[in-house]
């Protein structure tokens, strides 16, 4: 198996109008920019974009906003903080005028929603969210005297993962807390592309550091690593 | 509105933040929330207490400084952070197993209201207008009801002088009867099933006026004090 | 019990194994269970297929030779065996995360009975006479219903000559309708929603002497041929 | 923090009569041995032991079986694979007698329940064992067209793990397939004891390679590493 794609827009070339892609990354870190980077420039349409936020701390999804890539955001911390901030951010302005539609989740459901997904179960019952707005539309269920809420399983066509180190067979090993959504994303995707900045041979990883197995991983791609300093001011 | 209101001049955020530290037990599991609880970090240096990043860490230390930023070592507020001997590295989704799972001995978290129930508000402050249902919830409601005490970090009153502290939550609840004590720069208050106790008021402030700008009515403790530092 | 029994000779284990190994596509991850499913890797050696063991470990080489041992390096049989280079180790929660997930491409698993709907009968012969509902179910459930396609690898009759290839199970199922193709020491056999499609037969053995070890009724392939190896 | 105990025998000391234990290790891989042994010295009784196994590769339970400890057996391959290896086997004869009562689960839906257990979900709807025993006393449901059986949490009090190396604090590294079972118990467990082979100082693993977090480690106890032939035979 050799998994490795040519290049970042030959990774991306097949993604049709309509595909859903859950984009890994907490703010800056372990954030997959140059595969959206890759997508604006592919141009597919009518997208649902999973990923935790839409501006803050990953700008790049904001191209695609802008060039009405997306129909769908699914997120756990969608805007800006500030609110003169977000109230000039393309995605807010699109969630507000209803030309995206938004999904919100707290942060552990949202990625326990993904993992079901990739492991293949159909929901789970959490006691996050109960007396909240996140009960709508769910049911409610007491266990031994505690509520909990149904929450389904997330089950993207995509997945778009960004990773330290990474060899041919897709493994995958994240450095600190840029791994963060990246592996039950990698994991929850049924073509999942990994963004590794070091691509190693088959044996090149410490198989008890590998942070994704690389049955999880359809393509990997070699990018640069970009250098920057963290902050979603 | 709060029409007794004037304006009562107590602890500074950073004050707020030490005297949370001090509430805090050596050898304990910990998350910073964003705001006042982030800056309790600065005071339990060289404490036998662990801050989780739900980012994905445990064992995160100080801000780094300039110079020792590494762009993959960040919080959840997207601040360069530093670890600490026996630090270790996870997923988000083990991250929030482990808050689920009751492993936080403590939450800090900042409000914006908090009912006499023990009702926190703080996701989304309908000021801001956003559709139904939606605004930045993060890691919020997951915390607040996950960990095994909730601390909230607030000022008592809003820049305008509304209560904060409320009969009843008027904004959007995070959860429902999970806070166990509030520090603002004017007082600590345990919330009991009986109510809200008083327990201690900022150097200067009698207990009627804190009780002015708290609407819910509040229980004088037998042993208040003045916030000790 | 089969009335027609006579003792019909076709393949040895080995050569059921590499039937099935002649079977499986480079590019795919397999799982081989217990018992013939197991030598199935001493065929595919070379060849551009990762195999999985559900204990936690992606890219398990062959069976550990003397001096090679490593306690902590076995598969679910508690086998010693060996790691290929991209060998990756998990947990066995996220083995069957994987399992169950869909990403196993081919699941080879034994049976004790198989029926004409593809219903898999295979963790517990009642003849043990354990207790109701208990026995040992180890992987087999998980395999049976996440696997991408499952092939049962496993000797045409029983010893006694009974059907093993049956119109219902008799036996506890492990999964309903799970089995896309049977490998025997007689016949290789599509689960087709037509029904069982006769495709192949062991050299020097007719159709008909298939039939006559298999309760279900066959459909005769058109094009059936002699298992090729 | 210093999580270190004295003793594997100080370590389990306070084990009281009617409590679970889920117990790490697939057969032979990583199973903690010496806590078993300790548990069997120190004497508690009416337990629930949460294991794969109730004797294959996996003989330090028997004793807990012939001292009559064990009331209760949580398991997923529990019986010897040889009939008459397990008609000698004093588990075997134990569950047939009705002496311990033994439940069992497939191998996927035993680890994810003490899985959502340590993760504070109360169940999962899973696709496995849909039309088998399994589904006995399970409510059945169907989400997109398929069914899933609703599968309840574990939560165990006590959890026996065994790692390779740990540090003072708890965070440990398993090795190879000995990782197994290891880090959803240790989650799981309310108290969680670690018999490690290495003991370093905190800071003395790598970070990025920890399987167990520290937060999940109440107790570590350093402990002899036993050198032997794995088999189930």
């Amino acid at each position: 198996m050799d998994k490795v794609y040519p290049s970042i827009d030959a990774a991306v070339a097949d993604i049709p109008d309509g595909a859903s892609i859950a984009v890994g990354g907490f703010f800056t870190a372990g954030s997959p920019v140059h595969l959206l980077q890759a997508l604006a420039r592919q141009g597919a349409k009518n997208l649902t974009v999973i990923c935790q936020s839409m501006g803050p701390g990953n700008e790049d999804v904001t191209t695609l906003v802008t060039q009405g890539q997306v129909k769908k955001a699914v997120c756990n911390y969608p805007f800006y903080r500030s609110a003169t901030r977000g109230a000039s951010s393309p995605f807010e302005k699109a969630v507000r005028s209803g030309q995206v539609e938004l999904e919100v989740y707290p942060m552990g459901t949202f990625i326990e929603k993904l993992r079901a997904g990739a492991a293949g179960l159909a929901g789970f019952y959490t006691p996050t969210g109960v007396g909240t707005v996140v009960e709508h539309g769910k049911e409610k269920r007491s266990f031994n005297d505690r509520d909990y809420l149904l929450e389904l399983a997330i089950n993207p066509d995509y997945a778009f993962v960004y990773a330290w180190r990474g060899d041919r067979v897709g493994n995958l090993t994240c450095r600190k807390t840029a791994r963060n959504y990246n592996p039950e994303m990698a994991a929850a995707g049924t073509i999942t592309i990994a963004a590794v900045e070091e691509l190693v041979e088959p044996g090149g990883l410490d198989p008890d550091k590998i942070h994704v197995p690389g049955i999880y991983v359809q393509r990997v791609v070699k990018v640069e690593r970009r250098n920057y300093i963290p902050s979603i001011e | 509105m709060n029409e007794n209101h004037r304006q009562l001049h107590g602890l500074s955020r950073e004050l707020i933040a030490l005297r949370i530290a001090n509430e805090l037990e050596d050898g304990t599991y910990v998350n910073l929330g964003i705001g006042i609880p982030t800056l309790v970090s600065n005071w339990i240096e060289g404490r036998d207490i662990v801050l989780q990043a739900e980012i994905g860490m445990l064992n995160t230390g100080p801000l780094a400084a300039h110079g020792q930023v590494d762009q993959d070592l960040i919080n959840a507020s997207c601040q360069p952070v530093t670890e600490l001997p026996g630090a270790c590295y996870f997923s988000d989704c083990e991250s929030f197993a482990m808050i689920r799972g009751g492993y936080m001995d403590v939450a800090v978290l900042g409000a914006l209201q908090v009912s006499e129930k023990g009702d926190l508000a703080g996701w989304n402050n309908p000021e801001r207008g956003f559709p139904e249902r939606i605004g930045n919830i993060g890691g919020s409601m997951d915390l607040a009801v996950g960990a095994r005490r909730v601390i909230v970090a607030m000022e008592h009153t809003t820049r305008d002088g509304d209560f904060k502290i409320v009969k009843q939550c008027a904004y959007p609840v995070t959860a429902l009867g999970v806070v166990k004590l509030i520090v603002t720069d004017l007082a600590v208050i345990d919330v009991t099933p009986e109510g809200l106790v008083l327990r201690e008021v900022a150097p200067g402030l009698s207990a009627q006026e804190v009780q002015s700008v708290t609407e819910p009515k509040l229980i004088i403790s037998p042993v208040l004090k003045e916030i000790h530092l």
